[in-house]
């Protein structure tokens, strides 16, 4: 049982830093700003919700569980209104004033 | 080599980055960045002294800890400073810089 | 060890970048990311709390703050090029600096053995302090003064910063005027975390009499929340010559000052805690304190004032 | 050392609690308010410092406390010697005088708070309150918090009247100050890493001649360069202190810049008694050295009086540095004894009344004329007498001239580079003296030179404001009353250990 379960947390926190790396190299890479914080978010959301399911697997009761849950809700929350401040400065025209 | 002399090296190699980059930048929000910079290094090698004296059952010596944290405040007051002074100058002068002996 | 050495490897690379950068908004993103890797480098050397600071402080607000004049300060960028030192300067300074960190490295492999360390004098002092977490008893007990005059330090950056104002709008806003897209995402979004992420501000204060967290971070959490819900023009920033501002302001310090005085009192010295007491006074002191650095951090990010108040 | 905390040790909380308690009222009573707040506590403070020195000098040991009752290494101490309350009482003096003076230029507004009143009495208040905390710090890193308190008071005084000029100086200022405080806060680092404790007291008995403790001293004492401006690192200093309004530029020339020097000879006299280094102490005075000639030559070429002030402030600070290779003798015991030490002393105090008599004088000229070019100054000897003498009189102390605090400080200095047979520095005090009577003559002969065509103030100078002006001058001559030998004040409390060769 414990052999499936570190096997499915092996796989599902693997499948979320690929997507990291991907989401890395879309900054990286992608022309301007908006695209860049494009990639960003799509693959760290992604990306960290595999690594918390993944993590999920291995927690003990559902207190920890219900905490790596709020963490990736909060950080969900939290990277989108950082998105859009950061959107709203990289505007060509800079902020509005 | 433990893993506190290492983040020591690190330390070490950041204060001089950060020295680096407050000579050579002409720009101010650049020299901003490097002071943040050293100062980061400067606290990472008090985290080191601080890491090396575990005892008592702490992970760390807490003396330094609290004088990190009041360090990283004062350093942010500092840089919120200089921000807004910058800024105001940018906006009387429509330039950022001191001048060539800046 | 493998990730300690990987972790190491990965702050110097942001940190040349940071200085290397050519782009000014490039290098501020890479101190953000620097700084978010020093926090992950605090929990390796068993400091959660500074963890908690470095994250929200020095990465989180600075980084804000350094964003923020970055993209004003964007149109200088190829004005200030010309101004670059010559390679011979460059060089000078990179030997001298290669010479500092060469020594810093030599000294931290020369540091003694046994390290000396406090950690055993905090320990048998912490019971009475009535606190759990042994950071904040150096913070609010054994080295109170430290914090109390650093409260007014960043006080005096605000009135520094508030200085700046031209004569004509002072007593008036700080920043610009956001204002709130009904429609916008934006709002959406910022009034479903603000009262969220009070929360969790509210939550990391008060954990920190026994666990990491505590005032300094607490209050960084609500100031950013604060900042948020002016950025996001659901509130607008205080004009500054309000009476309850100024009052929010100065509570923390005076509260600290009028306990600490009292200590004189109680204990027999300024800033003793009589030991029964000691928990509850803390505790006192520490929520205004929480207040007004929340106040003081979020307003020191809005600037000076910049609109002339109603009259 | 007392190695508890000693009777009267509550003053010393009670220097820093009362201008800071200020600072706090005048934010939330606001402008209307601040000066009124600042006049009540500067009687009180001034009374606080004469009863810290009444007490430093009854008992002739250091006043001592122990913040909460947590003993050092745990906790923080404040203490007291001679010099802290030479220090004290020289600063409560200063700013009680530009107090006064400071009434005309930032008066309290009648309706609404205004800017300039409220930043300067608040920062004034705070700017005592900081001195104070660093002239009795015990602890390496409350001093490091201390000199961050003063930085964040000192530079928004230069900015104060918004002209652009200014920020750019301020800027540069405070790039300065963070990059001193960072090395220092480094040093202090070190210090803990390897001593286990940032008590002054504690560590001057651990402290060994090492590496460690090498590097330390050295990033500590650079980054306290930065802050006193002195040469090489004096570019800040000229623009931040010629542009701040007059009284500002007083309380930044007299007295910010002792706060770095004060902390030096807390470094070298009192943690590292036991190592002594001349070659290091050379290096000192070769920098004080170039301070004294570069500054008194380019401030010679100033063409604005405040200028020519700021520059020979540079000079000035150089000759306080001059002590440390002239008192640093391991063969000839407590470096403390000896007149270089005590001249040193004497020249940081007698140059904060001369220099904010002078700047303050600078500024009723400037009121008064609407300008501050040298070339214009013609007939105001005549149109303000008592001003200009205030001037001349603390001209008079920094050419180094009988009788004034400048002449028995250079005489001590000069005292000992005979003695010591290190007459090179007796030269550079002689040319630096030379070079003073030059850039003062220079602005005399202007002022007292009849004007081609009959002067007009722009506005009228009280003579309430000129009084206060002469009173701080007068301070500095009548330091130079003092003995010409080593000053037992200055003395007590100094680490009574012997000096190893």
């Amino acid at each position: 049982m414990s052999l499936a379960l570190d096997a499915l947390t092996t796989l599902a926190v693997s499948v979320g830093a690929f997507f990291f790396l991907a989401g890395t190299v879309g900054l990286l890479r992608f022309p301007d700003a908006l695209s860049r914080l494009h990639a960003l978010t799509k693959a760290d959301n992604l990306g960290l919700g595999l690594v918390v399911l993944g993590l999920l697997f291995q927690v003990e009761g559902p207190f920890a569980a219900l905490k790596l849950i709020s963490v990736w809700l909060l950080t969900l929350l939290a990277g989108a209104t950082v998105t859009q401040l950061i959107a709203r400065t990289a505007r060509p025209g800079g902020p509005p004033v | 080599m433990s893993e506190a002399t290492l983040y020591g090296l690190c330390g070490a190699v950041l204060v001089g980055l950060g020295l680096f980059g407050l000579i050579v930048h002409p720009q101010p929000l650049r020299k901003i960045l490097a002071f943040n910079l050293i100062g980061g290094g400067v606290f990472l090698l008090f985290g080191v002294v601080a890491r090396r004296g575990a005892a008592a059952g702490f992970g760390g010596d807490p003396v330094p800890h609290a004088l990190i944290i009041t360090g990283i405040v004062v350093a942010f007051a500092a840089t919120a400073l200089a921000i807004a002074l910058l800024l105001r100058l940018f906006q009387e002068t429509g330039r950022a810089t001191l001048g060539s002996d800046g | 060890m493998a990730f300690d050495s990987g972790l190491a490897v990965l702050v110097l690379g942001v940190a040349v970048w940071t200085i290397a950068a050519r782009d000014t908004f490039a290098a501020v993103v890479g101190f953000v990311a620097y700084g978010l890797l020093l926090a992950l480098a605090w929990v390796r050397l068993a400091a959660p709390d500074v963890a908690l600071t470095e994250a929200a402080i020095g990465s989180g607000v600075t980084g804000g703050l350094l964003i923020g004049a970055s993209t004003r300060l964007r149109r200088t960028e190829t004005a200030a090029a010309g101004e670059e030192p010559g390679p011979t300067l460059r060089l000078a300074a990179a030997v001298l600096c290669g010479l500092v960190s060469a020594g810093l490295a030599a000294i931290v492999l020369m540091l003694p053995e046994p390290a000396p360390t406090l950690a055993p004098q905090a320990a048998a002092n912490i019971a009475a302090t009535g606190l759990g977490n042994p950071v904040t008893a150096v913070l609010m007990a054994y080295r109170a003064i430290d914090t109390l005059l650093e409260t007014v330090v960043l006080l005096l950056a605000l009135v520094g910063v508030w200085s700046l104002a031209p004569d004509r709008v002072w007593g008036g806003f700080p920043g610009p005027r956001h204002h709130a897209d009904p429609d916008g995402v934006l709002t959406f979004i910022a009034q479903l975390l603000v009262p969220l992420g009070i929360l969790v501000g509210i939550h990391i204060f008060w954990v920190g009499s026994v666990a990491p967290g505590g005032e300094f971070q607490g209050a960084t959490i609500l100031a950013a929340m604060w900042i948020l819900a002016m950025m996001a023009g659901l509130v607008d920033a205080p004009p500054v010559s309000r009476r309850w501002l100024r009052l929010l302001l100065i509570a923390g310090p005076a509260v600290f000052f009028a306990i600490g005085l009292a200590g004189f009192a109680m204990a027999g010295a300024f800033l003793a805690y009589p030991v029964e007491y000691a928990k509850l006074l803390i505790v006192t002191i520490e929520i205004p304190v929480t207040l007004s650095i929340a106040a003081t951090l979020a307003l020191l990010v809005a600037g000076p004032p910049e609109r002339a108040p109603h009259r | 050392m007392p190695n508890s905390a000693t009777a009267g040790g509550f003053l010393l909380v009670l220097a820093i609690v009362l201008p800071v308690s200020g600072v706090l009222l005048s934010l939330v009573l606001g402008g209307r308010h601040a000066e009124r707040i600042a006049l009540i506590l500067m009687p009180a403070g001034l009374a606080v410092a004469l009863a810290i020195a009444a007490a430093v000098w009854r008992t002739h040991n250091v006043l001592q406390y122990f913040v909460g009752n947590w003993n050092p290494p745990l906790g923080v101490a404040f203490r007291a010697d001679g010099l802290s309350a030479a220090m004290m009482l020289t600063a409560a003096l200063l700013i009680c005088g530009i107090g006064l003076f400071a009434r005309g230029q930032f008066p309290s507004p009648q309706q609404a708070e205004l800017r300039a009143p409220l930043v300067f009495w608040t920062l004034l208040l705070a700017v005592w309150g900081a001195l104070n905390a660093v002239f009795i710090g015990g602890d390496l890193f409350n001093l490091y918090v201390a000199l961050e308190l003063l930085t964040f008071a000192a530079v928004p005084l230069v900015s104060l009247d918004g002209r652009v000029e200014t920020l750019a100086a301020a800027l540069r200022y405070l790039l300065f100050a963070l990059l001193g405080s960072i090395l220092y806060l480094l040093g202090a680092v070190l210090l803990y890493g390897a001593y286990g404790t940032l008590d002054i007291a504690l560590l001057s008995g651990r402290i060994n001649a090492g590496p460690i403790a090498w590097a330390a001293i050295s990033l500590m004492t650079a980054g306290l360069l930065a802050k006193a401006a002195l040469y090489p690192f004096h570019l800040w200093l000229p623009p931040a202190h010629a542009g701040a309004p007059a009284p500002a530029s007083a309380i930044l020339s007299g007295l910010v810049v002792k706060a770095p020097f004060f902390l030096a000879i807390r470094l070298w006299f009192d943690i590292m008694p036991r190592m002594p280094e001349r070659t290091a102490a050379q290096v000192l005075g070769i920098l004080g050295a170039a301070a004294i000639l570069v500054g008194s030559v380019v401030a010679l070429r100033q063409v604005r009086l405040k200028l020519l002030i700021a520059y020979s402030t540079v000079a000035q600070i150089g000759y306080l540095f001059l002590m440390f290779p002239l008192a640093i003798k391991p063969e000839m015991g407590h470096p403390w004894n000896t007149t270089a030490w005590t001249g040193g002393v004497l020249q940081a105090i007698s140059h904060a009344f001369a220099k904010a008599a002078m700047f303050m004088a600078a500024g009723l000229i400037a009121e008064a004329l609407g300008h501050d070019r040298i070339a214009g100054l013609s007939g105001i000897g005549r149109a303000l007498p008592i001003t200009v003498f205030a001037f001349a009189l603390g001209g008079v102390s920094l050419m180094g001239l009988p009788p004034s605090g400048g002449f028995v400080a250079k005489a001590m200095l000069l005292t000992a580079a005979v003695a010591e047979g290190q007459w090179w520095w007796a030269l550079v005090i002689l040319a630096g003296g030379l070079l003073a009577g030059g850039y003062v003559f220079l602005v005399l002969a202007r002022a007292l030179a009849d004007a081609s065509q009959p002067l007009t103030l722009l506005s009228p100078i009280s003579p309430s404001r000129q009084a206060v002006v002469v009173a701080l001058a007068l301070c500095a001559v009548l330091l130079g009353f003092v003995p010409l030998r080593p000053l037992e004040l200055l003395q007590i409390g100094r680490p009574d250990i012997a000096i190893g060769g």
